[in-house]
């Protein structure tokens, strides 16, 4: 076959799918940059099959740079995230057309430039080239977010190009270090750097790299930007910002700290970072719950499974530090087959929570309500996505789980006992924070679809035509198929995997199920198979009972009119979480009460807000403090010219004096 | 190569200029400060002849003529012209009080020392001293500049600085390559003309020539 | 997949399927005895099921497509689990899921049943489920912790391995993680199942029930399913308890004399534990709703302490 | 011969002078500023890559070549995009034929001192020429006759003149430290003659030679202490004379530094290199200051370049091959990002009258053309990376953590995050919300968008990628600095 069309293609043609969005007028211009986006896409997918059949395959692009000429590759561990997120771009591409909702000049060009900064950061072979892929996307989802460009936009987009910008410097300044110290411009001739820089460095490196990309991914410490983000931007890129900007994301980090780096004793660095890693889950599903917007619920939810992501990583660098390389590449496994499904599941439900938003015109589920009988197919849509999110085993979320727990449970590799807590401590957070989790998606989904419409958009939405659903169902077929046919990706993952932690070939997969070693194993297929027999079997059983008759009621009432307020509303079904973590969101109730005429009937407000810890304790005085100490040193500049002397001789006479 | 009188007569002239520089710190009145500048220029006119027949490079001869006439008597003229033109008033109202500039002036004077000693070899004494009183009158200048309101001073100020920079030219390297000896001449004049076109318009747009008025352009 | 590991497979379902309706009855009938009234008999809850399936099914106007679905995938997963686990014989489970899995297992059931409480948009399905979600959120990282500690004891998550381990090496394995972890397990037992001091599951008393509020919207055939599943949970909660961490007497070959004595030993276990369900049903009265997650927090620091003390002692 | 492209601006100004109407005025200048560029092309050529130019008066090696080059091209811009800006004000009025002859003679006298000061050979040629530079932007400063410009002027050429005076102290020092070695002959001042002899001069001269250099051409070059001129000028002058302030001006003091430095280094290693990172450093300090509280759109832009002229001294301080690269590729590719940015702000403030940031709203929906420019440019002066500017950073930020100084790294890459965030700030909530009611939307002129398409594609280009022909001009000037100072 001709392999060299194909990564033409892939990076050729969402230039000109740009050029077509911005130049020419009219409408069927911009549909044609979103085809082109899409078979761009598809050739990406292709060619990450054929790499992934053939073995790695590396080009040198007739661009200079300042640093010698760019380069591509692709492995066969890049192959794999590259197939996931094109098949995601592909299916993005779809919605955003046939929902009508990116098809401005501006979201198509975006649309194709940010597709090909992802793309190119992940095949990236060059130093340079990477990192200017890299803020390239950063700065090309900034201009797509920026949402209708409002006042409240510009913070929120503001905010996130910011934290981004920052994380990437730390990652210019590491790699930067990397090549340096190793003397290699060519990612692929790079390994092994904490050899020769040490362990402190190397572990500084690490950190730098951790904190750098974790901006992207919402570590702690730099999350503030991402529900206030996903809040206001249009669907189609949050759903790309957080499957394909994480994906580039981990895989670089990956390779960078297992590959480039190498880890040998990072004890303590593995540490902060699972740590880090847990705080960051935690959090993530503790705010997740009493979210009141869609799209900041799935903000918080990436942020808790990139959070898990982390945390297994974190573990295989305690791993690897060891010495149990074979540990360390189950983890890492976990961990990409968890970032996999995750692309999947995620970007599902953004976009379906788009659609949810255009078709009620609601982002507020506090308002939403009743609309699995009016969008079932929609609805079914969601369930998927929601029963893959929250782990539920035939699907994709589920097997990845149970993978992350299961690398964890090693916790007699480690020798001194003080660290051995770590791994416990770490099952204990992950397995709180999926269970608060999964309490989240229950809710969004349970309050979005189910019971009575809380509002005039929600009772009757506008009808989701055919072509709008059909990117979700290939999407939708992937979270099953994830989840029930795991056994190939696996046993790809795993050989893939082993070169990093420096292992010829890790037999992670034995006969049917994922089993390592001999810490008992799954076998999805099977296990899938005998709940779908089950149900069946119940299904028959009960059929053969007869004729059943179904009758419609009222719900039940106690005799009391049901309307949109007698129901639970989503504030009211995590009060009770909300009591328990009390200390964690310390709320603010205020309860007023209105006089009215009457001395019976009283009126009583209930209001309740949960202050962003991070916002008010640590950015909120940092920034204050910055424009504080600005606007006193901003006297300098007072205007007498005589002042303006004064400082050019105070600077002579001392530079004079001091320097003799 | 020059003989102990004429090391005397340079020192004595260059002691000289030191307390003008001095002298015009303390005045308090326009046509004092003008007529100072102009002596000030005279003297190091003078040092120029002085050291031009004692080295015998005509064209020191040449800087001297150039700083009598131009510095001497054209610039402090055109100063008076502008005087009487704008109608200033002829008090000179001083940011920083004159004991403390003098006292400042002092202290100057002191660093310029200190700094000069490390640079010339203590063989030609003469030279150190003079750099030395250069880089007073450097500093001084641009002190006189700091610490007075009017635009004139400041002119005068950059003017003094001038003198100074001339000064250490001819002591050190007993005069630049003739070209640039003009050059910079031609630039002093011309500084000194658009200076004066500039202060016309700052008469004509703010009614005072004070700068302490324009400060309207700060963050 | 001998032929003979399917057919072990299939009568232990059918022998969990027809065994837990019993221990349902045997629980009420002892509490019923330690109340000092004579109670419903033992066969009711069978005679309830039997009842509910000829009935006619009412369904909310307002219940969506899912309404319908979810009893089925509720006692599918519960069959699904009850064919994971070793009940007579410790080879029958044969690998398609360990530990891990098995509590997934019990969480679809969970979020189906939620699902299902908020179906109706009635405020009772609403507090059911909103009370159900706080217990399980607790409940759900005690359970994986105790099993970490069971693995790690046994070194190995697969449900039969871990009761082969146990049943071959006697008293010796019997370290305090593992009463700790069983003791945590016991909790969770009682919280899952929304026994007394998490929740009555006789009264019909709006305020106090959890999960009666869930299936308060399901009649006739419907709700005899979820019924049959709540009592299947009970009952694998049972079989976990005795054949995980205390399995004496389980059948480890397959010869006639001790699947014989796994059967009547499985029996004898699962009656001891419904009498000891019963006892502390009686003992203690249903705690208020914002006491519950201090006992929640008891069992998650217990299972906590399993897994320290395994590493540290 | 040289002379001829000194000759092209000479004419120019004086056939602008002269011309009575004002479609002559335009066609002359902007013709002259063409033939200009056409002239520079052989003699850079041939600086660039056979060697320097050495006859009698100038001295042209590849490092001036570079300045002559940016010189040239931003001029060519500026001419055209000033023939579109004073259409435009001409129309409301504010302009007589008068003060565009005025205008456009002074335009090309101002680029003729500048060329001088980077052609000519002695060091104090290149002082009068740049007292000359100061002496015509004075008039171009002062052109509009408000009382704030009036005041900007006079504090730009008093500042100026003190920092140019105390600059020529030091070539003096200079001077008297060459004559002990070369002894009195005319040409000891020659650059070419000193830097063959540079390692022998008197070390104690040139330190001190090498302070009153740095604070002389510092306070041109817009160095912290000595920058308090430049917010002001720049926001007086007319927008297109802000551009070539800041993106020529700055760079020819620049240039006078970095001819002294080489000499300096040379003679006492580490000296300089360690005051052009102390200066770096305390630019880059004030401009954060200032951008994070600025107000004034054209006043942020004049501190963006005091901190990228901090950038080229910390570059320059820096030394290693790696940072003298990144400095020298920063200073072309800011003057081109820099007259960008002035050219989108001169449109702003003529559709907007105003200068203010926050009365500024709603530009897409405004000028959606300029906008684009503007948010582009915006996000390449803040230095992000498909931009020009980030590989400059890029590069001075490698050759910091080469030369194994990462604290200087640490703090270099706070100051630019800080900077970056809020110079981002500004313009994004300026291009949000939606304009005040009653504002025309739709670009003012179509001629001044070509200066700007061009600026904008050259900015992305060379962000990308690095041509060859960049890469051997620049490594040649590299080779220069390696070969007197490595």
């Amino acid at each position: 076959m001709f392999p060299e069309v194909l990564p033409t293609l892939l990076l050729t043609l969402p230039l000109l799918g740009a050029f077509l969005a911005l130049v020419p007028k009219g409408e069927n211009a911009r549909v044609i940059s979103y085809l082109c986006a899409s078979i761009s896409a598809v050739s990406g997918a292709i060619w990450s099959l054929y790499v992934l059949l053939q073995g790695t395959e590396s080009y040198v692009l007739p661009l200079p740079s300042v640093w010698g000429e760019y380069a591509i590759c692709l492995d066969s561990f890049g192959a794999l995230i590259l197939l996931i997120t094109s098949l995601i771009f592909a299916s993005v591409s779809m919605y955003s057309l046939f929902s009508r909702e990116g098809i401005t000049a501006r979201g198509a060009s975006l649309f194709n430039l940010f597709m090909l900064s992802v793309v190119m950061a992940m095949v990236a072979d060059h130093v340079l080239l990477l990192l200017v892929a890299w803020e390239t996307m950063s700065l090309t989802s900034f201009l797509g977010v920026w949402g209708n460009r409002e006042d409240k936009d510009t913070s929120a987009a503001w905010k996130y190009l910011v934290v981004t910008h920052f994380g990437a410097m730390l990652v210019i300044a590491s790699f930067i270090f990397i090549s340096l110290e190793s003397g290699e411009v060519r990612l692929s001739a790079i390994s092994g750097v904490s050899s020769s820089a040490g362990t402190l460095v190397s572990a500084t490196l690490i950190m730098m790299l951790v904190m750098g990309f974790g901006s992207k991914l919402g570590l702690l410490p730099f999350h503030i930007w991402m529900p206030e983000l996903y809040g206001r931007a249009p669907s189609a890129f949050t759903a790309l910002l957080s499957s394909a900007a994480s994906n580039v994301a981990v895989l670089v980090l990956v390779r960078a700290i297992f590959g480039y780096i190498g880890v040998s004793d990072q004890v303590t660095t593995a540490m902060i970072v699972m740590a880090l890693a847990a705080v960051t889950a935690l959090w993530g599903a503790l705010q997740a719950l009493v979210q009141n917007d869609s799209n900041r619920v799935l903000a918080y939810s990436s942020m808790e499974n990139m959070g898990l992501i982390l945390l297994t990583l974190g573990a295989a660098m305690l791993f690897q530090s060891y010495g149990s390389s074979e540990a360390a590449a189950f983890a890492i496994m976990a961990a990409m087959f968890h970032l996999i499904s995750h692309t999947v599941f995620k970007s599902l439900l953004l976009m379906a929570s788009g659609t949810v938003r255009r078709a009620t015109g609601e982002g507020n589920i506090e308002k939403l309500g009743g609309l699995a009988r009016t969008l079932p197919a929609l609805s079914a849509v969601f369930l998927v996505g929601i029963l893959a999110v929250a782990a539920l085993p035939p699907f994709a979320g589920f097997a990845s789980e149970w993978a992350m727990f299961k690398s964890l449970m090693h916790a007699e590799i480690i020798t001194d006992p003080a660290i051995q807590m770590a791994l416990p401590l770490a099952i204990a957070t992950m397995a709180l924070a999926t269970a608060i989790a999964s309490v989240a998606y229950l809710r969004l989904y349970g309050f979005i679809f189910m019971g009575r419409p809380r509002s005039q958009g929600a009772a009757c939405p506008r009808p989701v035509e055919i072509n709008e659903l059909f990117p979700f169902l290939p999407m939708a077929l992937l979270c099953l198929l994830l989840g029930v046919m795991s056994l190939p990706l696996l046993t790809q993952l795993a050989s893939s995997v082993s070169p990093l932690v420096g292992l010829t070939s890790v037999d992670v997969v034995e006969g049917w199920s994922i089993n390592m070693s001999h810490m008992g194993g799954l076998n999805a297929l099977g296990l899938s198979i005998v709940l779908a027999i089950g149900i069946l079997l119940t299904f028959l059983a009960v059929r053969s009972l007869g004729k059943r008759s179904l009758a419609r009621g009222d719900t039940w009432d106690c005799g009391t009119q049901l309307d949109a307020r007698t129901q639970y509303t989503p504030t009211g079904f995590s009060q009770p979480l909300l009591r328990v973590f009390n200390k964690i969101y310390d709320p603010q109730t205020t309860v007023s009460e209105e006089p009215r005429p009457s001395t019976y009937i009283r009126s009583v407000r209930f209001q309740q807000n949960l202050p962003e810890i991070f916002i008010d304790n640590f950015y909120r005085p940092l920034v204050s403090g910055v424009i504080f100490v600005s606007t006193k040193a901003k006297k300098m500049q007072n205007g007498s010219i005589q002042t303006y002397l004064a400082y050019l001789m105070i600077t002579l006479i001392v530079l004079l004096v001091v320097l003799r | 190569m020059i003989d102990i009188l004429g090391l005397d007569i340079i020192n004595f002239l260059a002691a000289a200029i030191l307390l003008i520089s001095l002298l015009v710190m303390a005045s308090v009145r326009m046509g004092q400060l003008v007529r100072s500048f102009a002596l000030q220029s005279i003297i190091l006119a003078a040092i120029a002849v002085v050291l031009a027949n004692h080295t015998g490079s005509e064209h020191i001869y040449v800087v001297a003529v150039l700083t009598l006439v131009i510095k001497g008597i054209a610039i402090p003229r055109f100063m008076m012209y502008t005087i009487d033109r704008l109608k200033m008033r002829r008090e000179i109202e001083p940011l920083i009080g004159i004991p403390a500039s003098l006292l400042i002036s002092a202290m100057l004077i002191i660093v310029a020392y200190y700094i000069t000693e490390p640079l010339i070899s203590s063989g030609e004494a003469v030279t150190r001293n003079c750099l030395a009183i250069a880089f007073s009158v450097v500093f001084i200048g641009m002190f006189m500049m700091i610490s007075r309101r009017k635009a004139m001073t400041q002119m005068v100020g950059l003017l003094m600085m001038e003198n100074g920079l001339v000064l250490a030219i001819i002591s050190t390297t007993y005069g630049m390559p003739l070209i640039i000896e003009l050059g910079v001449f031609f630039d002093v004049f011309l500084a000194v003309l658009i200076m004066g076109i500039f202060i016309f318009r700052i008469n004509r747009t703010f009614e005072t020539l004070d700068t302490t008025f324009m400060t309207r352009l700060r963050d | 997949m001998a032929l003979i590991d399917v057919i072990i497979t299939l009568t232990e379902v059918l022998f969990l399927l027809a065994l837990s309706p019993l221990l349902s009855g045997i629980i009420r009938k002892i509490k019923a005895w330690i109340q000092c009234r004579k109670g419903p008999g033992i066969l009711q809850p069978y005679r309830d099921i039997w009842k509910l399936l000829h009935k006619g099914t009412v369904m909310s106007k307002e219940a969506s497509w899912l309404f319908l679905l979810i009893p089925y995938i509720c006692l599918g997963a519960m069959l699904c689990l009850a064919v994971m686990m070793p009940v007579f014989y410790t080879g029958s489970s044969n690998g398609i899921g360990d530990m891990v899995a098995a509590i997934y297992m019990l969480a679809i059931f969970r979020f189906m049943m939620v699902l299902g409480g908020l179906e109706g948009g009635s405020s009772f399905g609403g507090m059911g489920s909103s009370r159900e979600m706080m217990i399980s959120a607790i409940v759900e990282p005690t359970l994986l912790l105790s099993i970490f500690s069971v693995a790690a004891i046994s070194g190995t998550t697969d449900l039969s391995d871990i009761s082969r381990y146990f049943a071959s090496s006697g008293a010796s394995v019997l370290s305090p993680s593992l009463f700790l972890a069983a003791a945590a397990i016991f909790i969770s037992l009682m919280a899952e199942n929304s026994r007394v001091p998490f929740d009555n599951p006789a009264t019909h008393l709006e305020l106090t029930m959890v999960h009666e509020g869930m299936l308060l919207e399901y009649s006739g055939r419907e709700l005899a399913l979820m019924e049959t599943a709540s009592y299947m949970r009970l009952t694998i909660f049972m079989v976990i308890l005795s054949n995980i961490f205390f399995p004496w007497g389980i059948a480890m070959d397959l010869e006639a004399g001790a699947l014989v004595i796994a059967i009547v030993a499985i029996v004898l276990k699962l009656l001891l534990i419904s009498v000891a369900v019963a006892v502390t049903e009686s003992l203690m009265a249903k705690l208020r709703l914002f006491r519950l997650p201090n006992l929640l927090t008891i069992s998650f620091t217990l299972s906590l302490l399993a897994v320290m003390s395994y590493y540290i002692l | 011969m040289i002379e001829l492209l000194l000759l092209v601006p000479l004419v120019t100004a004086l056939l602008c002078g002269l011309s009575r109407n004002e479609r002559h005025i335009y066609i002359f200048s902007v013709a002259g500023a063409i033939i200009m560029a056409l002239v520079a092309i052989p003699f850079c050529y041939e600086a660039f890559f056979e060697g320097p130019i050495d006859t009698w008066l100038w001295y042209m090696d590849s490092l001036s070549a570079l300045f002559v080059v940016i010189i040239v091209v931003i001029v060519a811009m500026v001419s055209v995009y000033s023939v579109d800006y004073q259409r435009h004000e001409r129309t409301e009025g504010e302009l007589t034929i008068k003060d565009l002859r005025y205008y456009h003679s002074l335009l090309h006298i101002f680029t003729l001192t500048m060329l001088l000061v980077v052609i000519v050979d002695s060091l104090g040629l290149m002082w009068i020429a740049i007292e000359a530079t100061t002496l015509a932007s004075a008039f171009l400063v002062g052109f509009y006759k408000k009382s704030e410009a009036m005041e900007a002027a006079w504090k730009y050429l008093i500042i100026c003149s003190v920092g140019i005076t105390l600059a020529l102290l030091g070539i003096i020092l200079i001077y008297a430290s060459s004559v002990g070695v070369l002894g009195e002959g005319m040409d000891s001042l020659d650059w070419s003659v000193l830097s063959s002899v540079a390692d022998q001069l008197d070390p104690a001269l040139v330190k001190v030679a090498f302070i009153f250099i740095i604070i002389g051409l510092g306070t041109k070059a817009g160095l912290a202490p000595m920058h308090t001129w430049l917010p002001d000028a720049h926001s007086q002058a007319p927008t297109p004379i802000s551009g070539l302030l800041s993106a020529v001006l700055l760079n020819c003091a620049m240039y006078g530094i970095l001819r002294i430095h080489l000499l300096a280094e040379a003679a006492v290693p580490g000296f300089s290199s360690s005051l052009l990172v102390l200066f770096g450093l305390l630019s880059l300090i004030v401009a954060a200051i200032f951008i994070l509280t600025a107000r004034d759109l054209k006043r942020m832009l004049a501190f963006s370049s005091v901190e990228h002229m901090g950038i080229i001294a910390l570059g320059f301080g820096i030394g290693g091959p790696l940072a003298i690269l990144g400095a020298l590729f920063h200073i072309l590719a800011h003057s081109l990002t820099k007259t960008l940015m002035f050219f989108g702000a001169g449109n702003v403030i003529q559709k907007y009258g105003t200068r203010e940031m926050k009365d500024i709203k709603g530009l897409w929906k405004a000028m959606p053309t300029t906008a684009i420019m503007i948010v582009l440019g915006g996000a390449a002066i803040a230095g992000s990376p498909p931009f020009a500017l980030f590989v400059g950073e890029f590069l001075i930020l490698s050759g910091a953590i080469a030369s194994g100084s990462y604290l200087l790294a640490g703090v270099f890459i706070a100051l630019i995050t800080l900077i970056f965030a809020g110079m981002t700030y500004r313009i994004f909530s300026m291009s949000s919300g939606t304009p005040q009611e009653g504002l025309p939307s739709g670009e003012i002129g179509k001629l001044r968008l070509v200066p700007m398409f061009l600026l904008a594609a050259a900015v992305l280009i060379l962000g990308l990628f690095f041509p060859d022909v960049i890469s051997d001009a620049l490594g040649s000037i590299v080779d220069l600095f390696e070969e007197m100072i490595g």
